[in-house]
């Protein structure tokens, strides 16, 4: 189906909006100036979508949770977040007094900095990365892994165990999955041959009969989206894997002394971290800006972006209305013996599928070896779950 | 601002510095964990020096100073978890980090 | 030679300062973070993005990690009674700047025969990744094995020794 | 991967590579899965019987749909007039500005084989089930089992000679594991022992024809689009270069690689360590030592027959190809006379094995590849039979190998009766089974070879010799009444029934390669092969029948007038020891070869150990203790003057050292920052002698 020029307009409507702001400048400053209206751009949307993000999110629990949720300010209680803005804003900012100030004020800073650069590689769709680099792939990761020091120095400095031990739970936890988040990133890298996000976003935008080449519809591309949304799910500290801020255990883990406007900015952080992760999950595996079927790709890209990454964070909040937390133990050993593993014969699977060249043995090949893995391993976490004194081996 | 002949001494002298604060930090500290720090330092204007002259130098598309540098990153990351390893299990034998303290071979 | 140069350059060495001077070693851990992004930004000044983000996600990402944790398992963050410099710290200051004194000498010296090519070469991801799997392909597989290595070695030294019966 | 049709690259040059059948790409999955299922059966615990038989049998099922699927492909080729030699290559290493490829190759030899291989190997590993249920050590048996038929395939299917080495050495050792399979057993030991080493001597020879092969041709490749080593230019080349004694290159080539065919397939003079290795499980002794391993030898043969036959004239003959000839008729002759007096049932199967072997030899050498082929296939299936019915009668009888202190099995064991004699049948040469086709194959080459005439005679005799022990046996342990102790019983079904399918294709195989339809050799040379009687009334072939089939039967009278429902007591000598003594002991004792061998070879080897014994025993550990003492009475010499001389001042010497010791060892004083501090001021001045003295 041809775009017409008015969808292809409306594809591109954005950047014709840029182009239009920044023809008002003189021509020196015009790459700089749409650099920053991009930067502009992404401080704006995103944490507007937060916004939005918190009421849907408070909504949809009460529905599962079978109440209502905040139905008091405006309509539907739509304006909710608005509220809760203010009031962030005008609380007392508390510091302890044996706390580290300095980096008691750093620590939410840098975390919020280091997430939003993470949005820079992200193409939100045609020609919309803000940054087309190489190397995309890598400085996201970097990005992310910068947010543990975030993490520690929050923790650490607030002068509270309960903080001490949110943060220690939330590191290890973070580099254990980030092990995995990494390892199955790089089974699309292995296969796209390109570190590149809007390059990876491209070799997906095949269609065959109407179907997209999504790595997501190929076994290995599904074991690794598997493996990539668990390890995305303990790397934003989300429910079943939320343990560094179990409220029951830690009071609220890493950000218990924090108040007021500090304690809205990790708010903002942890729901920015978990737009920027189900971006590029969607990028990686959910062919990124590209349309489902190929007689939808008249509308906009950005529109299907935005609407994919919507649709993890419903999965998100889902998974948090229905699943039970973990105990440290089990994440532990969940990733350690289960995830890394699979991911690890993930990647040789990917290679092999690479080896095999085209045809349909590959199908057959990788789909029965990680079928195979999967429930052997399976068997074998299954056999050896018994009821025990716990150990803790890993905060003491 | 060209108080250099080429940007490569800049770098060169950046490096030279990052190296003697290294060396300083691990030689001026008691704490081992501070002296592997010094040493993270040292390897790291190393790298600096790697890249340097991978950028400056005559073939840059051998690459064999960008080579060496991750190389080297990785060489690093492993001797900071071996080193660190290290250090908590002599903590956990002498109950101290503060190097002047151990100086047995016996435990 | 930039502004920008001089900027990094100044944060890298000022992080590298902090880190070897503060006394309470969390700071320390934190002041040589700011050493390693100072250095990563070092090399995406030199047109070496790879190398910049590797150092990003190895140094920050795992290095810092590892040493606050050390500092924490070894109750670092109190302060020793006795001062954190050792008994000789004159000498070992005096050595690293003598040390300084014949790097830089040595660079000084060598500033006719420093190379002078400024074009910049475009390096792409592609082109690391086929000399890491080609040409270097057996350094790359030492790493590996080096790496390997490592981990279990420091699972193992780190590792609870079982408790002796007594 | 290089994948190219022949044809269309001689057509338009280097066009784009045209789809190849799927079954040709992945043909390495024929032995790879084999293989594959021994290395996890080595890693299954004792008890897991069933998952090991289950694995390998497995496996080796879906080899032979594969190599079905195989065969089918190359004979649909073939009957449409392609190119039916498909191979598949790829570099393994590269070293400087030389590589080794590797790669496999699918043509009608390859197809056969892997069909036989695989088939026969199935109905081997069905029978193993029931042979070694009782055995402990169950799953070791089927991971070798597994590993040996993936290597088999391996050699059937490698279009390189290094690969076909790496196989033809895991082949050679799993023989080895195999024929040791009771170690416990010293004389299971020795045997391997010996089957090993004599095999060795062939395969360094073999080595060398490889070595010399590749700095001739500068590939390991035999067909590789026109640049093999056996095709075109390099062929020809290889013939025109000299290597002394009268021979080609290529014909010097063919014999280093003929002396590995040698010891594989026991042929004279490596034969001896055959015999011995039927100490192994009665399975292994059907599979290795009598189908397939064996067997490898004359595939090895007519593999690299091109080497052999380059030079000959049209209906001569080469040097190498004599030499082929004669070897393979001595060793006919030699191990038929042989087993004409042994009394081990599975000892005399092995001797024939030989004898067979030689026949399959001559016949490469006198008749061609579709000749010397025909004679391996059916014999593979016949003698398997035969080893299988031995196997089974001596399960039956309470693992009794002796064919003196069996006898009347016909009765107890009608089944194990039935397919032994059809195997006995055509392994004689009886008309209509398939062993007289194949072997009159060969008697039928031998007479139309103009070149020599020898072995045609004796290998006319040769069959009769095989008629009359055949029939020896035959009434030994089935015929008169039963000799041994306690009752013989029939076999399980599972043992039984591998029996029936080979005995069926014992019968049956040859009317694919009659005279008057010769499918077979068609198939192998790449013709077509019309069905018509006249290839019956080729001059001279109906009296060559006749006469073979005469002499077949003479010897089985024979057999039966000496033998025929006698029941003799087993302490009684042998009845051909009665009327003829003087012929009997030599035999008896396999005409000395081993003690021939032991009185010359190894005591030689003894000799020379002994003699660099006495070497290191009086010269070197002479001048040893010679130094020993001198340095003794240094020794002494010392002590004296330590004692009364030097020990005073050297205690004063031992004090100052001490004390300044003390001083360095502060320089040590297990401070790191201490040695880190000496190793940078090292650095530095090290640095600044090596700046200063570089300056201009």
């Amino acid at each position: 189906m041809a775009a017409t020029p008015f969808f292809a307009n409306l594809d591109r409507i954005f950047i014709l909006l840029r182009d239009w702001l920044v023809g008002f400048l003189p021509v020196a400053v015009r790459p700089a100036a749409s650099v920053v209206l991009g930067v502009i751009a992404i401080v704006c949307v995103f944490p507007g979508l937060f916004a939005l993000t918190t009421i849907f999110e408070r909504k949809g629990l009460g529905r599962m949770q079978n109440r209502l949720g905040p139905n008091r300010v405006g309509p539907f209680g739509l304006f909710q977040p608005v509220a809760d803005g203010i009031k962030a804003l005008i609380k007392e900012d508390i510091v302890p007094l044996s706390a580290n100030a300095a980096v008691h004020f750093l620590a939410p800073l840098t975390l919020v900095v280091a997430v939003f650069m993470e949005f820079a590689v992200l193409p939100m769709g045609r020609n919309m990365a803000l940054v087309d680099m190489g190397s995309g792939l890598l400085f996201f990761f970097a990005m992310s892994a910068s947010t543990e020091l975030s993490v520690f120095m929050a923790g650490w400095s607030s002068r509270n165990k309960y903080s001490l031990l949110g943060a220690m739970r939330a590191i290890a936890q973070m580099i254990s999955y980030e092990v995995v988040l990494v390892l199955s990133s790089v089974s699309v890298v292995m296969i796209a041959g390109s570190l590149s996000l809007p390059d990876i976003v491209n070799k997906q935008n095949h269609y065959t009969h109407g179907f997209p080449h999504w790595y997501i519809f190929t076994p290995w591309g599904f074991a690794a989206f598997v493996m990539f949304a668990i390890a995305a799910t303990a790397e934003t500290n989300r429910s079943p894997f939320d343990l560094p801020e179990g409220e029951s255990e830690l009071v609220a883990g890493y950000h218990t002394e924090y108040s007021g406007f500090k304690f809205a900015l990790f708010f903002l952080g942890e729901y920015l971290a978990m737009f920027s992760v189900s971006g590029l999950g969607t990028t990686l595996f959910l062919g990124g800006w590209s349309a489902p079927f190929s007689f939808l790709t008249f509308i906009p890209s950005w529109f299907w972006f935005f609407s994919k990454v919507m649709l993890s964070i419903f999965v998100f909040i889902w998974m948090r209305g229905t699943l039970p937390r973990l105990r440290q133990d089990q994440l532990m050993n969940f990733a350690w013996k289960f995830v890394l593993p699979f991911t690890l014969l993930d990647l040789l699977v990917t290679a092999l599928w690479r080896i095999l060249g085209l045809g349909w043995q590959r199908w057959v090949f990788c789909t029965v070896i990680l079928v195979a893995a999967y429930v052997l391993m399976g068997l074998d976490q299954e056999r050896r779950r018994h009821i025990g004194p716990r150990r803790y081996r890993y905060a003491e | 601002m060209t108080a250099f002949p080429s940007p490569l001494v800049g770098y060169l002298l950046v490096a030279a510095v990052l190296f003697a604060i290294g060396l300083a930090g691990a030689l001026i500290r008691r704490n081992a964990i501070i002296v592997l720090i010094g040493i993270e330092l040292m390897l790291n204007s190393a790298n600096l020096n790697l890249i340097a002259f991978w950028r400056f130098g005559p073939h840059p598309e051998a690459l064999t100073g960008m080579m060496f540098a991750i190389f080297s990153i990785a060489v690093a990351a492993a001797e900071a978890a071996v080193g660190l390893g290290l250090v908590i299990s002599i903590y956990r034998h002498t109950n101290t980090a503060e190097l002047d303290k151990i100086n047995r071979l016996k435990g | 030679m930039n502004a920008v140069f001089y900027l990094l350059a100044a944060i890298t060495i000022a992080g590298g300062v902090a880190a070897v001077m503060l006394k309470h070693l969390i700071h320390s851990a934190l002041a040589v973070t700011v050493a390693f992004a100072g250095i990563a930004l070092l090399f995406l000044q030199l047109d070496a993005q790879f190398v910049g983000f590797a150092q990003i996600l190895v140094y920050i990402g795992a290095v810092a990690i590892l040493i606050v944790f050390a500092i924490l398992l070894t109750h670092g963050a109190d302060l020793p009674r006795e001062g954190v410099f050792s008994k000789s710290w004159l000498a070992g200051l005096i050595i690293a700047a003598g040390v300084f004194a014949v790097i830089g000498w040595a660079v000084l010296e060598s500033i006719d025969a420093v190379p002078q090519r400024n074009a910049v070469f475009e390096v792409s991801v592609q082109k690391i990744g086929n000399a890491l799997v080609g040409r270097y392909v057996l350094p790359l597989e030492i790493v590996g094995l080096l790496l390997t290595a490592a981990t279990i070695g420091a699972v193992i030294v780190a590792m609870h020794e079982k408790e002796r019966p007594r | 991967m290089i994948a190219t049709d022949p044809l269309l690259l001689y057509q338009f040059g280097n066009v784009p590579t045209p789809p190849q059948a799927w079954i040709v790409r992945w043909l390495w999955l024929i032995p790879a899965l084999p293989i594959f299922s021994s290395g996890i059966i080595s890693l299954l615990k004792q008890p897991r019987r069933k998952l090991a038989s289950g694995l390998s049998i497995g496996s080796l099922s879906i080899s032979l749909l594969l190599s079905l699927v195989a065969f089918a492909h190359v004979v649909r080729e073939w009957a449409g007039g392609f190119p039916i030699r498909e191979t598949v290559g790829f570099t393994w290493i590269h070293f400087g500005t030389s590589a080794i490829d590797l790669g496999w190759v699918l043509d009608p030899l390859a197809a056969i084989m892997l069909v036989m291989v695989s088939f026969v190997g199935l109905l081997i590993f069905i029978y193993s089930v029931g042979y070694m249920a009782h055995d402990e050590n169950f799953t070791r048996f089927f991971c070798f089992l597994s590993l040996f038929a993936g290597a088999m395939l391996g050699v059937v299917i490698s279009n390189s000679l290094l690969l076909l080495f790496m196989c033809w050495e895991i082949v050679g050792l799993t023989s080895y594991l195999l024929i040791g399979f009771w170690y416990q057993k010293p004389s299971a030991a020795a045997a391997a022992r010996k089957a090993f080493v004599t095999t060795r001597i062939g395969d360094v020879l073999f080595l060398l024809g490889i070595v010399w092969l590749f700095s001739q041709t500068g590939t390991l490749l035999l067909y590789n689009h026109g640049v093999g080593s056996l095709e075109g230019l390099a062929l020809v080349n290889l013939l025109t270069s000299h290597a002394g004694l009268g021979l080609s290159a290529a014909g010097a080539i063919g014999l280093l690689i003929f002396a590995g065919a040698v010891g594989k397939s026991g042929q004279l003079p490596l034969h001896v360590w055959l015999p011995d290795a039927m100490e192994g499980p009665t399975p292994v002794s059907a599979l290795i030592h009598a189908a397939t391993m064996v067997a490898a030898g004359v595939f090895l043969i007519a593999r690299v027959y091109p080497l052999m036959q380059i030079g000959a004239a049209p209906g001569g003959t080469t040097a190498s190809l004599t030499v082929v000839t004669w070897i393979g008729t001595a060793t006919a002759v030699f191990a038929a006379l042989i087993a004409v007096a042994q009394n081990d049932i599975k000892r005399i199967l092995a001797y024939s094995t030989i004898s067979q072997l030689g026949y399959m030899m001559a016949g490469l050498g006198l008749g061609g590849v579709a000749v010397g082929m025909f004679h391996l296939i059916t014999h593979a299936f016949f003698k398997a039979l035969l080893f299988l019915g031995a196997g089974s009668v001596i399960h039956g009888c309470h693992e009794e190998q002796d064919i003196r202190r069996m006898g009347g099995l016909r009765v107890d064991m009608p089944l194990t009766f039935a397919t032994y004699a059809i195997g006995m049948l055509a392994l004689c040469g009886v008309p209509i089974f398939a062993g007289f086709w194949s072997k009159d194959g060969i008697l039928e080459a031998a007479h139309h070879s103009t070149a020599i005439k020898g072995p045609f005679y004796l290998l006319i005799f040769g069959a009769l010799l095989t008629a009359f022990y055949m029939t020896r046996q035959v009434c030994y342990v089935f015929f008169g009444y039963w000799r041994g102790h306690g009752t013989a019983h029939e076999s399980p079904r599972v043992m039984t029934i591998p029996l029936v399918i080979l005995a069926l294709f014992a019968a049956g195989l040859g009317f694919i390669g009659t005279p008057a339809w010769p499918w077979f050799q068609a198939f192998l040379e790449n013709r077509m092969a019309p069905l018509s009687l006249h290839g019956f009334a080729e001059p001279g072939l109906g009296m060559l029948m006749l006469t073979s089939s005469l002499v077949v039967f003479l010897g089985l009278g024979l057999g039966w007038r000496l033998y025929g429902n006698k029941s003799p007591k087993p302490e009684a000598p042998d009845a051909l020891e009665q009327s003829a003594p003087w012929m009997w002991a030599p035999l008896r004792d396999r005409l000395y070869v081993d003690e021939f061998y032991r009185a010359t070879f190894i005591a030689l080897y003894a000799w020379l150990a002994r003699i660099a014994d006495w070497f290191d025993r009086r010269i070197w550990g002479g001048i040893v203790s010679m130094v020993v003492w001198l340095f003794d009475l240094w020794a002494k010499l010392n002590r004296a003057l330590d004692v009364y001389w030097v020990d005073g001042s050297f205690d004063k010497t031992c004090e100052e050292l001490s004390n300044s010791g003390g001083l360095l060892a502060r320089v040590q004083d297990g401070r790191v920052q201490d040695y880190l501090r000496i190793l940078a001021v090292a650095v530095i001045a090290l640095a600044g002698i090596l700046i200063w003295s570089s300056r201009p």
